[in-house]
This record gives C-alpha cells, structure tokens and sequence, in this order.
C-alpha cells in the first residue's frame, strides 16, 4: 500500500539525529515534526529568522510579530533565537543546518531537483528553496512517486525549471526511499506490501536494485 | 544632539523627496513587520513607475498591494508573491515586471548594498533560471554564481522601538528584512511604535545603529495577520 | 534538550581534535575579548605549524603572544600586529609566515566563510599590495578586487554568557571579531564568563545562536588591559 | 609659524558639519574631537565597534571590555551602539561614515595615499586604514608638510606601498589647507603667516595657486 501523507511525514522523522538543526518545507515535511521518535530530539529552524520554532500557538498567545516561514502564526520553544533574515540564509547557505527537508515536483538521477515552477501557470516565486538546496548539508525530497495521471515525479532529466542541480542525495515517496548517486537511483527500502515491480514501473530514472529490499519499518 | 535628532512628526516630512521612477526597498515578511504608515503615504502621494524590492508584495488589500492596485509599481524584485490576485492579472498583463530572485539571496544583496560589497558569489541558483546570464567561478570546485548589490533611493523599514537617533530594535519575527533594509537606502526611514529617547535601548543590543537612519516616525500598526493558525489542544 | 547541550567541563574536551597544521580562527581585538584559557589550552597541548587568523597576536607574554613564543604558529593572517616584538623577531627570520589583511576584509572573510560565500568584491586594497594578484571587476565605473573567504578547523571565541544551547552575547566592545569567528570554524567553542540556562538570553537579543556554537566552557579571564588612558578630570 | 598638533586639529575639527558621522585615526586626528566647534555635534565611529565614542574613563570607569580602535580604555556616550567588527566595517565600506581623518607618510596629486608600511623597516599592519580611505565619504589627511629632513610629502607620486588609490581630497598640513583634483594639489587657505612661496618650496607634487590665498582662521 503506498503510504499516506503522515506516514511518509513518520519515515522522513526517522532519519533525524539527535541534535540536529532541521529546516522543514510546506506540507508533509512540517508534518514530519510530529513524528521524530522517542529519544530524538530536533531544533527547527524557520528561514524567517527563527531557531527553536515550537508549536502553533493558543488563542491567547497569537502575536502578528510571531510567525514561520509559512506565515503562519507561531511559538517560540524556550532557548530559541531570533534574527534577520541575513543571518537566517547565512545559518543555511553556509551550512549549518543538518537537514531540510521539502516537497518537489520532479527530481532526477543526478540530483537535480525542481520544485518552484511549472512554465504557463502562475510563478509564485521560490522563496528560500533555492538557497536551502544550496546550502543544507542534507537534503531529503517528499512526494508522490507518480503524479494523479500515473506520471513519474523520478526522472531521467527534470523537465521543469530547476531549484537546484546536484543537490539531492535522498527521496522519500508514498512508495519508497532511495538514494541518489552515480547518476541513478538507488532503492533502499520500499512501502510495506508494495513490490519493487510497482516502484521500477513508476521510476521513469535509471532505478538500481541491489538485493533484498526490505519494508520501511514503523 | 540636536544634529542627531532622526525624528519627523509628519508622514509627508518622512518621504519627502520620493518622485516617480525611484527605486524604493521595503522590510517585512509577508505582513510581517511591514511599514504599514509609509506604505500608505506613497499610496496617498500617488508616485508612479516605483521598483520596490521587498521578500513579498502584501496581500490584494494591504501592504504593498496597495501600491500595485494603484499601478504605482513597475517592478517588484521579490522571491515570493503567491498571495496577489492583483499582482498575477498585471504580470500576465504585462503591466509588471518581476525580478525573482531566492529569499537568501534577496537579503544578502540588500546587506551587501548597505556594506559597500558591489557583488558576491553564491551557489544559490547555480544551473537554474536564476543563474543565467550571471558570472560562473568555481572554489574548491564547486560552481558558484556572481550576484550583484541591491541599494534603493528609499529604504522603508518597521522596528519596535526608535530612540531620536534612529538606533531601532525590531520586536520578534518582525525583524526579518527589515534589518537589510534599513542599511541600503540613500534615505532610510523608519517606522515605530514606540519613540524612547537615547539611553534606553542597551547599546549592546541595537540591530539598527542610527548612522543608517535619516528619519524616524512614530507610526500606528493594524498588524494584519496572514495565516492564524492555532494549537489543536489548548495550553 | 539534551542532543543540544553544548557545555564541556574540561578545557581538553573543549579542545578535542585539535592538531599540528590546522587553522585555528580566533575573537578578540587586541587583547578585548580573547579566549584566553583556550589560547592557554592550545599552548599546553604543544600542537605545532598553526595557522592562526586573528586580528591581531597578542603581546609578548599574554594572548596568541604565548603561542608564537613557543613556536606554534607557522602563518597568522591579521590587520595588525604591531605590539610584538616576538613577533618581529619571527617574521624577519622567515620562521613565522604573515598575510596581513585590511580590519574590514578580515571580518567580512570570516563572516562570509560562515555563510556560505566563497568570495566578494571589495575596493579596499585595490592598488595596493593587499590588492596584488587578486581579480579585479568594474561596478559602476569603480574597480574592485575579489576577497576569498576564510574558515577554519577551529574556532575560538569569547562570549560573556551562553546557554547550553550554544546561545551567546558579549560585554561591550569585546564583542569584535568574536560573532563572526564563531560561524566560521569546523568545531566551534566558545569560553564564557557564565554559563546561562535556555531561556535567560532574550531570543531577540542573541548575538551568536546556538547552531554556530558546538562547545561552551566556562573559562575565568584576566582581562589584561594593553592601554589604560584615563580622563584628564576626574568626574 | 607652521601650526602646533593642536593648531591642525583645531583646523580639521573646522571642516565637520552638525551630524556627522566621524572616524578618527590616531594621533592628531584623535586630537580634533576636543576642538569640535561650538554649535556642531558629531558622533565617533571606532572601528573595533562602537558608535558613540565618549571621552576616557575615570580610574571608577575602566572596563577592559571597553576599548576604542586604539586599544585605550574609553567610554560611550548615551545613546550609543555597539556591535562587531563586520558591522563596523559594513558602516565604513558601505559610505556611512560622513569624515574620516587620518595620517600618512605620503599623499600625491592622483589623491593616492601612503600611511602604513615602509619597506625594510617592521610591518605592522594597515588594521582598518585601507578600509576607511575606500570607504569613507569625505577623507582628510592631516600632516606635516615636509618630514624632518625637509622632504615633501606631497608628491606628484608615492613612492610607498599605498593605502588607498584617488581617495584623499583634502589635506591638512602644518603650513596649508589644500584640495587634491585634476592631478594637483590646490592650494586653498595658509597658516598664519606661512607665505605662499614656503609652501610652494614644500610642496613636490603640482601645486595649483589660484588668487588670493586666505590665512587660516581660528
């Protein structure tokens, strides 16, 4: 079965380690601080200008001067700071932050990813995606492996225009998690009951398949 | 210090000398920290053919939006403007011209153009459409791009609090580019909620050193929030 | 929070890994605002062919002075470094390697080392020996030569107070070149006057975030004055 | 009479406006601050990071974490900021600093500046002088005329290492005020009592003499 949105959100909080700094995309990745497993612990950073992002606040704590990247309104954990946005792309660019996670619309086996614009629909803009891939030291990609028409998101060649080239090391779809290397797709684990037959067919990017590929685990 | 009294009691002193074709920089992130009075007053004055470099361009009935209803603005360099009906009927239209450039980027440039650095490299945007047309340099082999400084004839900035001269603090995430913004403009104006007078601020603590400053003004904030989201279980 | 508590309480876990060659980047301004039981640290420890950048190298027996005494240094990139005799001595016998670089260059290499940038343009030093060799570019008609960025394996740095998050601020102008040192090493750590629980510093007023920072050690200072020059009246 | 230390910084102090922003190097620049006029107010930039430079401390008010670009102990004034090296030098590279005044051992007719090493002797350093003279809106060199054994320091070239390429445009000398543009120095006001031929005869660098040459006024 592929996974649903919270478990793909359940498989990516799974490769946090503890004391990372962690960047979250829109959508599933934001999902994703839901779920980091027992023992684990991650500071979010919101490339607004905020490290140590908490939870949405209550009735009584909302304040217009408090709010994520998403613009959503906001809490600050205890510990947090916070800073222009400046200093925020030069925690990012630079480095520092251990992983970021986002949402894609294409990406291919050389690590290309595109995720900002579909030419002849509106472009909204890329915010800080394009520095994020730039800059985090590891990138991991969410989405579906195909889209509704059963198209491959896993490319030869993106098509779209880019966000950043040579930058994605690792995938997590509905379907399954792979790493990207030598210009393939390397398949490490696959969603529990799907078959590997399933995740060639939808991999329109040269896929390896090395061995026994095990289920993720919940 | 009479000579270092930044403070105007009057929107039309805080922006006088903006004319048509200026090149203006804005703080703020979304509605975030946006200097709502200034904006307004260069609605009121009506000045055309504007660049206004800001992260976003407010929302069809507030902030910048304002400025586009009115067709002040010509072009808006910005990384994200996905909250604007307005906006998309005059790009399409061709009305308006946009300049995306990535968020990190946009604030870098801004920093840079009050810090006298004309261009830096960054690895932002290389091999995408942001990167074309810009120098290519590779350090320890890894391809990087040239982007150049952005500085404005106006800066217009929102901070928390102003002493008379022009030190500013910003309050929370309402910092964001307004920090960038206020070092970059031939004239920076900013916009409080609050005039203290020198001494109060802890020196240490400044984000905005008054030597960037020309004008400050105290303003009134309706402090429109874009996306209230809540807790699932109250506190 | 405990994957995030950065306090170390021995200065050889603070120096961990340290090793003959590395490039070791350091805060302070003269003798304001320098780590010194680091500095302390790494003279104990004897490691040798150090890299050091720093604005300056102490004096002779106090600061990176004690460094350069026992032979550790093999290069110092700084602005100055005139206090030193030691320090002629090395230079003029071709021991001690020296790239001496303009103040606001060298803080704006670290800086843009933290950030991500490899290089930026810069008039300072252009047509002068600071200049020589580097790539020069036209902005508006005005050259400018191109500044690599600096990181380091190490940096040290002084902070008046942290948190066990890495979380920062420093006391008056020792505060210097110490922000910048901190983003700009493999390993950083800072030594502190006190150490803070999370939540004491307002996030607002951070001058180092924690995700800079992966030690913390609580250090005690000498804070040797190289220039005490009082007022001719008392008050 | 050639003027005293005190008499050329009295003259420097002349040329700031009410509200600027001002550098002062060591030495005679420092000096000006005491001889600011009356109904004039500027603000002391020190490029270690302070703004709002006050004057020395009482014994009770020595801080060592409280030091100028000298590395003397000092105050602030109320209302000053502090902050770090790379801000400091954003103000200075960025042209916010209104005046900059500094020394040199050497200025020619191009506005290039010679002020912090001469070869064979130690090198110390330019610390942050090549910035201020790239950076700074208004640059005065203060000096003596000739060096002790009568040599002009104002010379049709330098022939030390520079400081700074076609940046000085006024020079305050013991003998002579005098502006630097089209390839000459312009003669605009004399001490009192220093004739013109005097400074003509220390001058090496071309010397352009227009009119009437004022005394300087105190």
């Amino acid at each position: 079965m592929a996974l649903t949105r919270e478990q793909i959100a359940m498989r990516v909080a799974q490769e946090f380690k503890d004391g990372s700094y962690v960047n979250l995309g829109i959508g599933i990745p934001t999902l994703a601080a839901n779920y980091v497993p027992k023992g684990i612990e991650v500071m979010l950073q919101s490339e607004n200008g905020l490290l140590g992002m908490g939870r949405y606040p209550s009735e009584a704590e909302v304040d217009a001067d408090m709010i994520n990247a998403g613009k959503e309104t906001v809490t600050a954990i205890t510990g947090a700071s916070i800073f222009n946005s400046a200093e925020s792309f030069a925690m990012i660019r630079g480095g520092h932050v251990d992983f970021t996670v986002l949402g894609a619309f294409e990406v291919d086996v050389y690590g290309n990813i595109a995720s900002w614009m579909i030419p002849g629909k509106l472009i909204k803009g890329m915010g800080g995606a394009m520095d994020l891939v730039a800059g985090a030291k590891n990138i991991i990609v969410t989405m579906t492996h195909a889209d509704k028409h059963g198209n491959s998101k896993l490319l030869a060649q993106c098509t779209l225009p880019l966000t950043g080239v040579n930058c994605i090391t690792r995938i997590i779809t509905d379907l399954a998690v792979m790493e990207v290397a030598d210009g393939a797709f390397h398949l490490k684990e696959r969603a529990p009951g799907v078959a590997v037959e399933e995740i060639r067919q939808k991999t329109a990017g040269r896929l390896i398949v090395e061995g026994d590929i095990p289920e993720m685990i919940f | 210090m009479s000579g270092f009294d930044k403070v105007v009691t009057s929107y039309d002193a805080a922006l006088q000398g903006l004319d048509d074709n200026m090149t203006v920089i804005a703080g703020g992130f979304g509605l975030c920290g946006i200097p709502e009075g200034l904006i307004a007053q260069i609605q009121k004055l009506g000045v055309k053919g504007l660049t206004v470099v800001s992260n976003n361009c407010g929302v069809d009935d507030f902030g910048l939006g304002l400025l586009l209803k009115d067709r002040q603005i010509k072009k808006m360099i910005s990384s994200y403007v996905g909250e604007n009906a307005l906006f998309e009927q005059q790009l399409l239209s061709g009305e308006l011209e946009v300049e995306l450039t990535p968020q990190g980027t946009l604030a870098e440039k801004m920093r840079a153009g009050g810090a006298g650095i004309p261009a830096f490299y960054t690895a932002t945007g290389y091999g995408t459409p942001v990167g074309e047309g810009k120098p290519v340099r590779e350090f320890n082999g890894r391809p990087y791009i040239l982007e150049e400084s952005i500085t404005g004839d106006f800066a217009i900035v929102k901070a928390w609090k102003a002493d008379r001269y022009g030190n500013c603090v910003y309050r929370h995430t309402a910092q964001n580019f307004n920090p960038m913004a206020a070092t970059a403009g031939k004239i920076t104006v900013v916009e409080v909620e609050e005039i203290v007078e020198p001494g109060e601020l802890d020196p240490a603590h400044i984000h905005t050193p008054g030597i960037y400053v020309d004008r400050v003004i105290l303003g009134s904030f309706e402090k429109r929030i874009e996306r209230k989201v809540l807790a699932k279980e109250a506190n």
